[in-house]
């Protein structure tokens, strides 16, 4: 029993526990990574059959209205099964965008097609200078008759190459890396002028960069108000940070069983290798790495209720999961010797995994920076 | 950043923070405050300001004069005499051999100690550790030889800390040597003015001296300080092992000397400005706050099972581990952060009453004592190697 | 921070660093520059190119088509190829097989098999490994009978290093199984042509194909193939272990890593500048140059005794410990430098020949291929905890 | 044998480590240090004796003209035995200083002297705003008839206590972290206006902080040019900060020595702790610490012939032995466990002067920042 969860939370966790246990094999997403979509339109039906795509958006439109807390039990299931459905790109942050700053019109269009997985969004937000720079957005929207032109170019957009709406940032107003003057648009993955250049990630997802060369877009594209969008892009992208730690913190759990199997099964010299103290200290290092990472997210995702620590939460989340991450990623390979070094077996998988949610929305030096520079003015 | 409190949470803290406001008298706080050498009745004037407000052993079930609080109050209760740089509360007799007496002790050993343990009348400490037997506790060598209606105890135990202090001794004495060597230990309480005990000090590294070697020559104990039944010590020192685990983690204490060196970093110069512009000795702080609120995270959740009821898992570990690196952390930052006036050794700087100038800035004449002394978190109460021995004999099951 | 050269040893890098610009192939030094995969073709092309000049092999006695150069001359020579971003000499031949056959073998395979090491003709791997032994070599099981004037072998070896391109295999099996583990232990030469043997690729986590399997089936070997005496091939393969030990610390590969992440960080934007001006990224690049000095200044040591012919110590050791952690944490720098490219993962971008416009700045392609494969040095040619372990019992005596 | 070292090198290697281990006994030392002067007064005939003080002085005064090669060579002997007398002070600090900037007359005055351990000297430079900014000093002297006027306040001053001469740092012209207009005068101990409040420091040294009003000089008091002190200053601070880096790999050496000592003989569980795999592995990472430094601090000090280089190659080596001597030192502690931490054993004095060492001229962090701005404009 996980006491840290209330009984709604522990009966989803059972829920989404079962259907990676049952549904979700390292074989089987094998073939689906290989296959087309990069992924499984199955799962997605079963996504939102089960609700976990209606879950966090509001009841008015066909969500749950669940909280970021009930977001992070499902994607530690999600880190478990290392699930590469579209779920942060469509839910977490292209459907949460329109449900915070969207028009009645948009979130009535939008967000029940996504609840029922009818509908996938994509966010195209970072370009090739950004980094992690939020603010950093050259993509310019110019305001013209009855609409707008758009003109730039977005790197990393995931979920980008399936979607079936795209929201796009833009600059309406103000310089390079001003907060002011940010808009964010709906565009059309087939828009004239868009041009979506496809790949793989290291880690099994699907994105894609962007070029927009005079993409037209109505005045019914705008998302929100002209020029106020970098609030809800901050808040939008800092809760996704809270939920992709509680997947780092799923895909750690399972990274630490098999390695702790591995330990107990794995005979050389004689005995097994966990019998020597050296490897015991480490994988107790490891249980501890998770232990911290999971009581920290799930604490960080009721703290930030409160918006005005939630960017704090964020990056304290980021910098736990992490050096808990890298810890145990490496650890796991380098406990298991050449076998996790290879394609064929899962620990590398879990590996590159963790070290890519560590790359995305900015590494654990980014935000031990971000972090140092606030805490010290509310200290 | 700070726990989230609810609104009866908010109100609990509130009292607490008048009260420790309205009677931690401010010589003591400075004495904290500067990490000062505390006396006896240093800690025994706060432990009696507590005990008259009835708040002295939160731990404890109400019927033997606990509060009754939840485990959130009793966290937030730790935090707040930390913050408020309150002493420490010796936990030899109100966490240590109090509930061992609760639990195993007789009636009339209850009648006596516990009520003694409250007022601070009695002052405990522990007789567990031996000389060379470091942390293989079970090897112990203390023989106490049954003589009519007493023990006669002869032996040594070390590491005593403030043995100088205590009215009272809690042992792990050998009764037999008879089977497994942690069979044949029985948990006797031990008069400190018996004859023949000697307490002989151990000066450390930073010049402090809370540490003891306890010499027991032919220590007539009566046969009534027996706690429990004869060879089931081992059993008895299990059992408060896996108590107060929380406490381990000393996260209140660590938040204060958190915002300690942030305080001193503002004041401690740097080209045109203080240390506390230097981005990197921000970052080092944060970093060290963020582990605090992970460890933290950590201790709310085993106090939520603690009154769920569960049983202890390998989180008392990471509890002692964790917090431990965090104090060490912190002690290092401190020391960095007192640049060239780490230097000066000042041992009278340390005592109370010194009224001379200080050198250099008067915070800085504990850093690097503070720093050297606190190597002993990693190492007492089971080492950290131990520690994850326990866990890996948990997880692998080896 | 470059070593201090004399004259000589300056003249001698001149004429080095000439020779190189003047005969790497520039297509060559761009796959390397960018960490392309290399193929069969790409390595002999340079093998032969440093084989006629006659610098192939400056480990080798000058009567075997050594260079007679002094150790800091083989130092300054390792540095000038890799920072000229040179291909890797492979080891196989000759730092592994190549002096076991000129100490162990008799002369007609010192005559036939060391021409074709220095000229290329044969490209070798090493059956070492085997499934499921680990690091744990002496428990070997692929089995060698004697049959005639031949052996017939079965087994299996594994994470063999290109043994796709491979013509010949130096191997341990077993001849007998009486006795300690060590010994019935052979070494064995093999044609890869043989019947009965199998390459199966193992692809790595990177996507990379550099490690295989080796089916052993029924695999008929010359007597005439046997290194020295039956049962001693332990004995051989401690020998190999200790030869060659400061190319272990890859010092010039890392000091060009360090240049080329330096090289990116000037190149990536961030805010108004680029990442070089990020005072944190510049002291990570500083503290792993001068855990670079510091390793170089080891080798420096080793390269000094060997001349004076000191017994290797636990420097061996601390060079592939020092070295591989080096290696792992520029990858892990180079990583964190190409920011939010490091995601697309475009394998055939790996592979030369590749003309399609690169997924964001091509620089970026390997940076998190690299990271996953260099995992792989804290693990191959004995874990780093192995190394340990030596050391331990060397210090230890346990 | 030490390939390491010339003929000559290990000839004094030799002679420095039968002193050590012949008359510098751990309990003999701790009478020294518990004495009046805080050091013994024969030792430092016994340097004089066998040419130590001499070493580095020029040969033209009394010296041998030993190079920094020659200093790490007897450095390292000084740490195997936690050396408490002023040799840094008077040697490496104050005589440099005059052998690089003084007069002649100075030279001839003072060194010869110095040479024959008739003089001892300390190096007034530090103030309590500076931290490890050599440039930042308020300590003024104003140009009078006949001579300076010397006031400001200077802190931590090593081997002050006994010292027959100070070395004084003061501003002539210049702001205040100016590198421009620092100058250096000889201030004799019982100068009028002179307060010395000595103490005692952790690791058994002893220093003093001083305060000058109005203290008068003589014109001849001035060493070398007024105003262009600093790269003498900075010049000898960093040779010194390489022979203290010599220092620590002695200390190293014996602690190492030490703690496997214990190992080996220390029982617990009914086995040699060493037999523990993890304290194996701490104590072969101890040995890969002193190896390194070693190799380092001797390389550096050959470097170091190169006056460009040595900013550079003084930084690396209180970086390598910042990070060496710290991780020793606590492995050391917590391998011996309880018995570490007490007074009356020796590793915790080795410990504490590793800790010192790194606080002296700036400490780990500080020199990698010194390096990174450096290395980055030089590659």
């Amino acid at each position: 029993m996980d006491i840290m969860l209330s009984d709604e939370q522990r009966l989803l966790k059972e829920s989404v526990e079962r259907f990676i246990a049952g549904e979700y094999g390292f074989e089987q997403r094998k073939s689906w990574v290989e296959g087309g979509a990069g992924y499984s339109p199955e799962n997605w039906a079963t996504f939102a059959e089960l609700g976990w795509l209606a879950l966090p958006l509001p009841e008015d439109h066909g969500g749950l209205g669940g909280t970021l807390g009930d977001v992070a039990v499902l994607m530690e299931g999600f880190g478990r099964g290392l699930v590469v459905e579209p779920y942060l790109a469509t839910v977490l942050l292209g459907a949460q965008i329109i449900a915070d700053a969207g028009t009645d019109a948009q979130k009535v269009d939008i967000l029940p097609r996504v609840a029922e997985g009818q509908m996938k969004l994509a966010f195209a937000h970072t370009e090739r200078q950004s980094r992690y720079d939020l603010t950093d957005v050259k993509t310019e929207a110019k305001a013209g008759s009855g609409g707008f032109t758009l003109n730039g170019q977005k790197s990393i957009v995931f979920g980008a190459p399936d979607a079936d709406l795209l929201v796009v940032s833009a600059r309406t107003d103000g310089g390079q890396r001003s907060a002011e003057g940010l808009s964010l648009f709906c565009v059309a993955p087939d828009a004239a002028g868009l041009t979506v250049r496809a790949y793989g990630t290291q880690d099994d997802h699907r994105a894609a960069d962007l070029t927009l060369e005079n993409v037209e877009v109505d005045a019914s594209a705008l998302i929100g108000s002209a020029g106020e969008a970098f609030p809800t892009i901050s808040k939008t992208v800092q809760r996704a940070m809270i939920a992709l730690g509680a997947e780092a913190v799923g895909a750690m759990d399972v990274l630490n069983e098999l390695t702790f199997e591995y330990l107990k099964t794995r005979k050389q010299f004689g005995a097994p290798i966990g019998a020597f103290q050296s490897l015991q200290h480490r994988a107790a290092e490891m249980l501890m790495a998770h232990k911290l990472s999971r009581a920290m997210v799930f604490r960080m995702a009721k703290a930030s209720a409160d918006d005005e620590a939630l960017a704090q939460a964020a990056s304290a989340t980021k910098v736990q999961i992490g050096q808990a991450g890298k810890f145990v990623g490496q650890q796991a390979i380098q406990l298991h010797g050449g076998i996790g070094m290879t394609h064929e077996y899962a620990a590398g998988h879990y590996f590159k995994r963790l070290t890519m949610i560590d790359a995305l929305f900015g590494t654990t030096d980014h935000h031990l920076s971000s972090y140092a520079t606030s805490s010290f003015i509310s200290s | 950043m700070m726990m989230e409190l609810s609104a009866d949470e908010s109100a609990f803290r509130d009292a607490v923070r008048v009260f420790v406001a309205g009677n931690l008298p401010a010589a003591l706080r400075q004495k904290v405050e500067r990490a000062q050498h505390l006396g006896r009745e240093d800690f025994l004037a706060w432990h009696k300001i507590l005990h008259a407000k009835g708040w002295i052993a939160p731990g404890w079930p109400v019927e033997h004069g606990g509060t009754g609080w939840s485990p959130m109050q009793r966290h937030i209760f730790d935090d707040e005499l930390a913050t408020a740089c309150a002493p420490q509360i010796m936990p030899f007799g109100l966490s240590m051999v109090g509930p061992v007496i609760m639990n195993f002790g007789n009636d009339a050993q209850k009648a006596h100690y516990l009520p003694r343990i409250l007022s601070g009348e009695d002052w405990w400490c522990q007789g567990y550790s031996e000389p060379g037997a470091g942390s293989d506790l079970a090897s112990l060598k203390t023989k106490a030889v049954r003589d009519g209606d007493h023990y006669v105890v002869d032996g040594a135990k070390t590491w005593t800390t403030y043995a100088q202090f205590a009215d009272m001794m809690f042992c792990l004495v050998r009764t037999s040597s008879e089977g497994k060597r942690q069979e044949g230990i029985s948990f006797l309480l031990m008069d400190m003015k018996s004859d023949g005990i000697t307490v002989k000090p151990i000066r450390t590294m930073d010049g402090g001296q809370e540490i003891n070697e306890v010499f027991l020559d032919n220590v007539r104990v009566p046969a009534e300080n027996l706690i429990g039944e004869e060879g089931k010590g081992w059993t008895y020192a299990k059992f408060l092992l896996g108590y107060e685990r929380t406490g381990m983690a000393t996260i209140g204490r660590s938040r204060r000397q958190l915002k300690e060196v942030r305080k001193i970093a503002a004041s401690e110069p740097l080209g045109e400005g203080t240390l506390s512009d230097d981005p990197k000795f921000r970052e080092k702080a944060a970093a060290i706050e963020i582990d605090l609120l992970a460890l933290e995270s950590l201790v709310l959740q085993v106090l939520a099972e603690q009154s769920a009821g569960a049983n202890p898992g390998p989180e008392s570990s990471f509890l002692k581990i964790k917090g431990t690196e965090i104090q060490q952390a912190l002690s290092e930052l401190l020391l960095e952060a007192v640049g060239n006036y780490a230097h000066p050794f000042v041992p009278e700087a340390l005592e109370h009453g010194w009224n001379e100038e200080p050198i250099g800035p008067a915070y800085a004449a504990a850093a690097a004592p503070h720093y050297f002394n606190y190597r002993k978190t990693s190492i007492y109460g089971g080492t950290n190697e131990i520690q994850k021995n326990i866990v890996a004999k948990m997880i692998l099951g080896l």
